[in-house]
């Protein structure tokens, strides 16, 4: 019941919105936010065990087959990812009600944000794929929704499409794979599937393609390379929005996706490898490409990327353990803490952007600590987080998790510590050259903390940011880091140690007291060209082809085949109009002529 | 000694003289003429035919004389009408002559 | 008996002849003529003297005369003038040849075809009473259906002549 | 009543018409018209609710069955339209012929159709070659000078010349074809007819010979390929009342008569396959060569013409594929025959409204017909409809059936043939509805006047009434099938 | 003969047509009529008894003894889901008849109600030569009105175009189905009696008749490759039109398929599996690509409505209760949509000056109502979940591996056929995005003066994005309907 509640209650609220409340954004808004606190609490309430089930919904019926919603009310996981959804999601309302105060579409705005809620709690409680389809297809819509929020904006318009266009593409695998499974093991439920498979293992090939299909939603959803391309850009829509969807909590249903079905990455260890590799490499391309970027966003955009990669690449070294209990928690670890202290940066972030009057690029910043200190010091926190500062941040303990499993795979191993120092680089970049230095512009020299309604959100945030990595706090959400490291612990402890001192250290003398950016390195800043690749590709197997099936269609089909064949018709028909000659003599010889055809063909006809 | 077929070879090359004449010839009339000469070929072989297949009675099949009889009246009319047309297509325009008379084609 | 039909044929189908060659359209009218006389005289060897004779009466006698009258009022000499097209005129011989092929064809394998002439059982004078008795028993209605014939073709006749003020100068085809 | 009483009264009827034509110089020659269209209904209406004429036929060559009752009826019908047409027509005429009434032949024009009547529906009830073939000529015959009938106009001169001739030529084919008959089986009378070929021992040859030159006259009636090169060109020239008069009346006389002649052939085993495969032939020549020549026609008559002969096509593809011990064939014919009446009738009287009222054959002189008159051209539109063959029309029954025969006999090359020939039959005929509603009048000033065209109540009466006719034997043939 | 509820509705479009014929006023008379037969329709869906199988509202006149041919109405659940979508269509279709037209109303307001109605009738027919009958009633209505209200310079040719093609199309369907009746030797055009009669038919006999049927349907509904008559059609007719031919007279086809091929012919869909399935295959990925390629907006969705119908397809070739269940859905769910962005498309026509996707841009600022409910449209088009077409998708894709993988653990020919066939939904979303994000979004300025939709004509877009969102969130209220 209450899954239900929570469920339910911000579609009310959309739907509201939407139908009658278009005209008035302070009670869309707060209506909004009501249905946002009541999904806090009911997920708070479920956490603590008053979840009960709840009867499956037959959603869409075909004689004696089904698609049914059915919530997971009583799942550890379903119920972790639910409270990290509903918390960030109701700070994000918060913080939105100030930051979104006076923008002229608040009301589509909130109904928007009301529609998210309501799609990432279906994909948390989904207990079929079926319905996490559906959701899944529905945040993306209200991701193309909010990301377009400022539709008048062709760079908007343009990183919505784009965000839209590529999750299909990763949609596309994911719907394939579905089907894949469900003509594998004839049904659609998670908890089947797994049952299935372990009663009558399939043969290894399908099982590698199915889940690897599979796993392309999750390299779309989570922006994983070679799909990563549409993150940075959904950094067009307002900074609360980035902090929930594409931060904290969409991003990462990807990630939930593969947890949620690590049974199949076990059952498929080659499609894990595949998985681990993908993740690593996304981490630490995305952390290269992060250490050129000027916008504060695309920096944490990239940072996120980063991270992301990570969590996947705990995912595929699921394979290598094989048997553990808790598989797939280490990626689970990470998301959820990444989800507080990215969003805490993110929504950091928009103060600061709120406080520079829209201002984004951190060369126009500086000097921000003295102005706005409860947002630097909030800032300070998250980007400790981020960089694995050891002990005292969530960050840390989640990425030696990671770090543990990776052991085992050196190639993954040094990569993870590099982008661990990478990591440490660009944040330090990033921080130094914001809050330090002096202003570069008049807006950043104006800069002062925001009211409480975007600061109280911060402070929130901030606190499981330091807290969340330590195992009684996340124990608490039933979650349950393995410990593969064993003996190696300080070996890696070492290393991801020796990586933050030196891309923190780098970064500070780099970066400290600089008016622009120092060193150059247009291959990481221009995001190793791979959109400008990617706009090729798209020009040459889309547009290209459809131009030549235009063409073909105009060709062959229209002009060859159907104006051909009424010319043909219309020649014969010429032809045989012109026999008759208008002569009478002419046409008693074509009669005597007919005759004796006539004739001749009966004579033949005789035996 | 006389067969049948003599009499229905002599019909039809009558027959086909008429038809080489309506083929042959651009004078309405003329042609008109040879129309003539293919119905009275029939006739011929009508006749033959009755001549050569007996009735049970041992006489020709009077019926056949009497359908030539009546083809021929109706040749007759055809004949009246037929050139009433040829008469009045000459006074409008002033020609029996076939190629002249294709306003209408294709 | 024989000869009189070799005869009769040679006159009627070489006069027939002439009506096709004949570039002038009285001197055809007038192989017609003889034509049909050599027709008569076949009708009359196959005992249909009555036939024969209104083939003379009725097409040697009023019909042709009706045609020479027709070539007389409208004075044709039009098709002396102009050109022969060969090629139309083989074509014609052609397919008249083929034609005669056929009829020959056929008469190879008609079987009745190849009986000879049997003898009457009866006058063979009777034809005229027998032609009329049939004439005005089984067919009256036949008669009369002929006799509407000729009804209509005289009106027609009356109406396509009437005479009447010039046409309108400007007729639509 | 004797059995050919109806032709009787019908030969009166145009008897007393003739008398007081002769003896009404002055006034009006539409009385006449009306007096011969009311005159044939109430033959028509005796006909349908009179008593039957007792016996079976009179001396065995007058066949009374309920074919022979419905085509005499199809000819009445057809004929009573033909004069209300002319009514409308006789401004167009008079131009061509004098402009003074009595001097026209006004009065003959309408007189003549009733005479064909009576030959059409003697053909009806025509069971041995003898009458069929006098019967046929008293129609001919009457043809000729009908068409020829609009002496100053060039195009009606040559169209009757054209058909005199070419007329002329099939009658003597005809004739010829009748002597074989005789001379092969020896008889007149269809029956005997059949007893004859089952007689014949030896070459069917001689016998095909026969049913060939029979075939050419009576494929001439009914515009079949390669018999219909007169069919464009006469319908084009000759009055368009005429034009309708020979279109309907003188085909459906042709194809009752051909029925009738082709059954003993297609009885017998000698002759049967080889008929039934040149029919098969000859109807896929007709359906490719009238409906694919009619695609470029520009004038109306013409295209209509062209539909004439792909009509026959269809109805040959009936006759050509025969189904065993079953009557489907007539049943198919006849029935097509009724809905062709009513459509062709529809399209015709339309067209002579057009044409007298300034326009043209012209398919640009349709142009803007929907708003110079929108009952003409809504009219028009069925009646293509129904010749195109869309369903709810009286003329998708008849091609239905006809498919359901080319099925049922699996003549499957000929069905597709069909096919293609409706199709491009849709083309055609939508172009004459692509002028009246497309199409604005004024852009077509040479051709029509643009004026809105004023009809009188019985001609709106006689259109609705087939309108409504088309329409009622597309939904409810049950009703055509119950007359005979 | 009864009288039931479904002769009312088959017969009011068609008698008001008759009424505006005879002098009525034709604007007002065929709204009544749409708000009616709506009305009608809507008690049809809630009286209709969703445990009976069989046709129920039956009611049979015989207008032929020998082959039996009666006007018999009478609808099952395939048969109500159509009648109610060619209801839902045409109430929204009447209303999309503008107030003045250049030319005649009545002409304009006799084709709307003839197209309608000739739909309605095709698919409450019990009857095979009604059920043929009355989809040829639209043949003409159509010629017309393209030719004398439609828009652009190519109008005659894409009348033309459409007319003969849709004219072959249906003849080579006639044959088929005079085939199919007279091999099932039922001498009776009942359909039920002939599915009846007509089992287990001669394999080769299936093989022709399904060939011919195929053609004939497909042509219909647009298959590749005869589908070049559609989209410049849909583009150049006017609004009402093109709402009610690809909305719901385009169904005919599919409708026919479902039900006379499926139960009559199935070793004829196994005869011609693989033809099918490259067939279907054009028309999701050949013509997905040509769409894309579009450069107005009008024939975008044109092609795009050709697109879709390959999905129809590829959910009736599992020949399964899934993919049956999703295919009438689609049909249901493709006809509102499509019609929904035709009179979309068909106000924005009135408002901006070219339909070129190119030259347009910005039209959200001014008419947010149509970009909304446009943005609807095109989401409910590409298959987003909530809309009913996503549920109709999801139901075809999952039918096809329904069965299992094929002998030996690979996957099947429909199974390949169908991945390839889902890469048709990102590039709908390709084209369809595009096409909104230029037309509606962005910074370029609208022309002067555009405005909104207005007010009074607002309630026929909202009726059938609630339609579509009713059957999106809740299949159950269509698929109850089958049996």
């Amino acid at each position: 019941m209450l899954a239900f509640i929570t469920l339910l209650s911000p579609l009310i609220a959309a739907a509201v919105i939407v139908v009658g409340l278009l005209r008035a954004p302070g009670a869309a808004s707060k209506l909004s936010v009501l249905s946002a606190i009541i999904g806090f609490v009911c997920s708070l309430l479920m956490l603590l065990g008053m979840g009960g089930s709840v009867e499956p919904f037959v959603w869409a019926k075909a004689g004696s087959f089904s698609l049914t919603i059915g919530l997971l009310s009583d799942d550890y996981l379903a119920q972790g990812m639910l409270f990290i959804v509903t918390f960030v999601g109701l700070l994000v309302h918060l913080f939105s009600l100030g930051y979104m105060k006076d923008d002229p579409g608040k009301a589509r705005y909130f109904a928007g944000l009301s529609l998210f809620m309501f799609s990432m709690t279906g994909i948390v409680l989904a207990d079929n794929f079926a319905m996490m389809f559906i959701f899944w297809e529905l945040v993306g819509v209200s991701s193309y929704l909010l990301i377009g929020h400022w539709y008048k904006k062709d760079s908007a318009a343009d990183a919505a499409n784009k965000a839209f266009m590529v999750n299909r593409i990763g949609d596309f695998g994911y719907l394939v794979g579905i089907l894949l499974l469900f003509a594998i093991t004839g049904s659609l439920g998670f908890e089947e599937i797994r049952n299935a498979i372990e009663t009558n293992p399939p043969a290894q090939g399908m099982m590698i393609a199915a889940t690897l299909c599979i796993f392309c939603g999750a390299v779309g959803k989570s922006a994983q390379f070679p799909l990563h391309v549409w993150l940075p850009d959904a950094m067009e829509g307002p900074t609360p929005v980035s902090a929930l969807i594409h931060a904290a909590t969409m991003v990462a249903a990807g990630v939930y996706m593969m947890v949620r079905v690590i049974f199949l990455v076990e059952a498929a260890p080659i499609a894990g490898e595949v998985i681990a590799y993908v993740g690593g490499i996304t981490a630490l391309l995305a952390a290269l490409m992060a250490t050129q970027q000027d916008d504060i966003k695309k920096v944490l955009a990239y940072s996120t990327l980063s991270q992301l990669g990570y969590m996947v690449m705990a995912v595929g070294l699921v394979a290598k353990h094989p048997g553990s209990e808790y598989a797939g928690q280490a990626a689970f670890f990470h998301l959820y803490t990444h989800a507080f202290f990215k969003a805490l940066l993110f929504l950091g972030s928009g103060a600061i952007i709120y406080a520079c009057h829209h201002e984004q690029n951190i060369w126009k910043m500086g000097g921000l600590f003295r102005r706005m200190p409860k947002v630097s010091i909030t800032f300070a926190i998250g980007t400790a987080a981020l960089m694995g500062v050891p002990f005292v941040t969530a960050g840390f303990w989640s990425k030696e998790v990671i770090l543990g499993e990776a052991y085992d795979t050196p190639v993954l191993f040094w990569i993870g510590v590099g982008t661990a120092a990478l990591t440490a680089f660009y944040m330090t970049r990033l921080f130094v050259v914001v809050f330090f230095g002096e202003s570069r512009s008049d807006h950043a020299s104006h800069a002062k903390d925001p009211g409480p309604i975007m600061t109280i959100p911060l402070l929130v945030l901030a606190v499981p940011s330091v807290i969340a990595g330590f195992g009684f706090v996340a124990g608490l959400l039933h979650i349950h880091p393995p410990h593969h490291a064993g003996d190696h612990a300080p070996f890696i402890i070492g290393a991801s140690l020796g990586a933050l001192t030196l891309g923190a250290a780098l970064g500070f003398f780099l970066y400290s007291g600089k008016k622009k950016e120092p060193i150059g390195f247009p291959l990481f800043r221009d995001k190793f060209y791979l959109d400008e690749i990617y706009i090729g590709m798209v020009r040459v197997c889309q547009d290209a082809v459809a131009y030549l099936a235009k063409a073909v269609d105009q060709i062959v089909v229209d002009s060859l085949a159907v104006l051909g064949t009424a010319r043909i018709t219309r020649g014969l028909g010429n032809l045989f109009r012109f026999s008759q000659v208008g002569n009478l003599q002419g046409y008693a010889f074509l009669f005597g002529g007919g005759v004796l055809v006539v004739m001749i063909l009966l004579f033949s006809f005789v035996r | 000694m006389l067969t049948l077929n003599h009499f229905l070879l002599a019909s039809g090359l009558l027959f086909s003289i008429g038809l080489a004449g309506v083929l042959l010839r651009r004078n309405i009339i003329v042609i008109f003429m040879c129309l003539e000469m293919m119905l009275s070929a029939a006739n011929l072989s009508l006749v033959a035919f009755a001549r050569f297949n007996l009735t049970e009675a041992g006489m020709p099949d009077y019926n056949a004389q009497v359908l030539v009889f009546f083809i021929i009246t109706v040749a007759a009319a055809e004949v009246a009408v037929g050139l009433a047309i040829i008469v009045a297509l000459f006074k409008a325009r002033e020609t029996v002559h076939v190629n002249d008379l294709t306003s209408m084609k294709f | 008996m024989t000869l009189a039909f070799y005869i009769a044929a040679a006159v009627m189908l070489l006069a027939g002849i002439g009506v096709v060659v004949n570039r002038n359209p009285v001197s055809a009218a007038f192989c017609l003529v003889v034509s049909f006389i050599g027709l008569a005289a076949l009708f009359i060897s196959l005992n249909a003297y009555f036939i024969g004779i209104i083939q003379i009466l009725v097409y040697a006698g009023a019909v042709m005369v009706l045609f020479l009258f027709i070539i007389m009022l409208l004075d044709i000499k039009a098709e002396t003038k102009r050109k022969i097209n060969y090629y139309s005129a083989g074509g014609a011989f052609a397919l008249v040849a083929l034609f005669v092929a056929q009829i020959t064809a056929v008469l190879d394998v008609f079987e009745t075809g190849k009986k000879e002439m049997p003898e009457l059982a009866g006058d063979k004078g009777s034809d005229v009473a027998a032609v009329g008795e049939l004439l005005f028993t089984d067919f009256i209605f036949h008669l009369q259906i002929v006799g509407v014939l000729l009804l209509v073709a005289t009106v027609g006749v009356i109406v396509l002549s009437k005479r009447d003020a010039p046409p309108d100068p400007a007729p639509d085809q | 009543m004797p059995a050919y009483g109806l032709e009787i009264t019908v030969v009166c009827l145009g008897l007393v018409l003739l008398l007081i034509d002769a003896f009404r110089e002055k006034g009006s020659k539409t009385v006449i018209a009306a007096m011969g269209a009311i005159g044939l209904a109430l033959v028509l209406v005796f006909l349908m609710f009179g008593s039957a004429p007792t016996g079976e036929t009179y001396w065995g060559i007058y066949e009374w069955d309920n074919w022979a009752k419905f085509y005499k009826g199809l000819a009445l019908a057809a004929t009573i339209l033909v004069l209300l047409m002319s009514v409308d027509y006789a401004a167009v005429f008079k131009r061509y012929t004098n402009s003074d009434e009595s001097k026209s032949g006004l009065g003959e024009h309408y007189i003549l159709p009733v005479f064909a009547c009576a030959g059409l529906m003697w053909m009806a009830s025509a069971r041995d070659l003898i009458t069929i073939f006098i019967s046929l000529e008293t129609v001919t015959i009457t043809f000729y000078v009908m068409v020829a009938f609009m002496r100053h106009n060039v195009g009606s001169l040559e169209a009757g010349v054209k058909y005199l001739i070419l007329g002329a030529l099939s009658t003597g084919f005809l004739v010829f074809g009748i002597t074989w008959t005789f001379g092969v089986t020896g008889a007149f009378h269809l029956d005997a007819i059949g007893e004859g070929l089952s007689r014949i021992e030896g070459s069917a040859v001689p016998a095909l010979f026969a049913l060939v030159l029979l075939l050419v006259g009576l494929g001439f009636k009914i515009a079949a390929v390669p018999f219909h090169f007169w069919v464009p060109d006469v319908y084009q020239g000759a009055p368009a009342p005429v034009t309708a008069f020979l279109s309907v009346g003188s085909k459906a006389a042709g194809f009752i008569i051909l029925l009738r002649v082709l059954e003993p052939f297609l009885q017998s085993d000698l002759t049967r396959e080889a008929a039934l495969t040149l029919l098969a032939i000859l109807a896929a020549a007709t359906l490719l060569i009238g409906n694919l020549a009619a695609i470029p026609q520009t004038n109306v008559k013409r295209l209509l013409a062209y539909s004439s002969i792909s009509h026959a096509g269809f109805l040959l593809v009936a006759i050509a594929a025969p189904v065993e011990g079953n009557p489907d064939a007539w049943r198919t014919v006849t029935f097509y025959l009724g809905a062709y009446l009513a459509m062709t009738m529809l399209c015709f009287s339309i067209l002579c409204l057009v044409r007298a009222h300034g326009g043209s054959d012209e398919m640009i002189g349709f142009s803007g017909l929907a708003e110079r008159n929108g009952l003409l051209a809504f009219g028009m539109l069925i009646g293509l409809a129904s010749l195109a063959g869309l369903p709810l029309t009286a003329g998708f029954f008849g091609k239905f059936f006809v498919f359901s025969l080319a099925i049922q006999s699996q003549l499957y090359w000929l069905l597709a043939i069909a096919v293609l020939g409706a199709a491009a039959g849709f083309y055609y005929y939508f172009k004459v509805a692509k002028s009246m509603y497309w199409e604005k009048a004024d852009e077509a000033a040479e051709f029509t006047t643009g004026q809105t065209i004023e009809i009188s109540f019985a001609t709106r009466l006689v259109i609705l009434g087939l309108v409504v006719a088309t329409i009622f034997f597309g939904v409810a043939p049950g009703v055509l099938f119950s007359w005979f | 003969m009864d009288i039931t509820l479904l002769h009312f509705i088959v017969c009011l479009p068609l008698v008001t047509a008759v009424a505006i014929l005879c002098g009525g006023p034709a604007r007002q008379l065929a709204r009544g009529a749409g708000v009616f037969n709506a009305l009608l329709g809507g008690a049809l869906f809630y009286y209709f008894d969703r445990e009976d199988p069989g046709f129920q509202f039956a009611g049979s006149f015989e207008v032929l003894a020998s082959p039996s041919i009666s006007f018999a109405v009478g609808v099952d659940g395939l048969g109500a889901v159509l009648v109610l979508l060619s209801v839902i269509v045409m109430l929204c279709a009447v209303w999309q008849i503008p107030r003045k037209v250049e030319g005649r109303m009545d002409l304009y307001c006799v084709s709307v109600l003839l197209i309608g109605g000739g739909a309605i009738g095709a698919f409450a027919t019990t009857d095979l030569f009604f059920f043929y009958a009355f989809h040829e009633l639209a043949l003409i209505p159509t010629f017309l009105m393209i030719g004398i209200f439609g828009h652009g310079p190519d109008r005659s040719t894409v009348a033309w175009r459409i007319t003969i093609y849709l004219g072959v199309g249906s003849l080579v369907l006639l044959a088929g189905l005079l085939w199919l009746v007279h091999a099932s030797g039922a001498e009776s055009f009942d359909i039920p009696t002939l599915i009846e009669a007509g089992q287990n038919l001669d394999a080769e006999v299936q093989k022709w008749i399904f060939l011919l049927l195929l053609i004939g349907f497909g042509t219909l509904v647009s298959l590749f490759p005869f589908h070049s008559w559609a989209a410049p059609a849909y583009a150049a007719a006017p609004t009402p039109v093109s709402m009610l031919h690809a909305g719901v007279l385009k169904k005919f086809g599919l409708y026919g398929l479902l039900r006379l091929a499926v139960p009559m012919l199935p070793e004829g869909f196994a005869a011609w599996e693989t033809l099918i399935l490259v067939l279907l295959l054009g028309n999701v990925i050949f013509i997905g690509f040509v769409t894309i390629s579009q450069r107005y907006l009008d024939r975008l969705l044109g092609y795009s409505s050709v697109m879709h119908m390959g999905y129809a397809f590829l959910g009736m070739m599992a020949l399964n209760e899934v993919g049956y269940n999703g295919v009438v859905l689609m049909l249901f769910a493709h006809g509102l949509s499509i019609a929904l962005l035709f009179a979309l498309c068909g106000h924005l026509r009135e408002r901006v000056p070219t339909m070129e996707i190119r030259e347009l841009g910005g039209v959200a600022k001014a008419a947010p109502f149509l970009a909304v409910v446009f943005g609807m449209g095109a989401f409910a088009s590409i298959g987003l979940p909530g809309f009913a077409n996503f549920a109709a998708e999801v139901m075809i894709f999952l039918s096809a591996f329904k069965g299992g993988l094929g002998d030996g653990g690979g996957l099947t020919a429909l199974q390949i056929t169908c991945i390839i066939a889902v890469w048709g939904v990102v590039i709908s979303a390709v084209y369809m995005l595009r096409a909104y994000r230029n037309v509606f979004q962005g910074e370029r300025e609208p022309e002067e003066g555009t405005t909104d939709v207005a007010h009074e004509s607002r309630w026929p877009l909202v009726l059938l994005v609630v339609a579509l969102l009713a059957a999106g969130l809740f299949p159950n209220l269509i698929l109850n309907l089958l049996p």
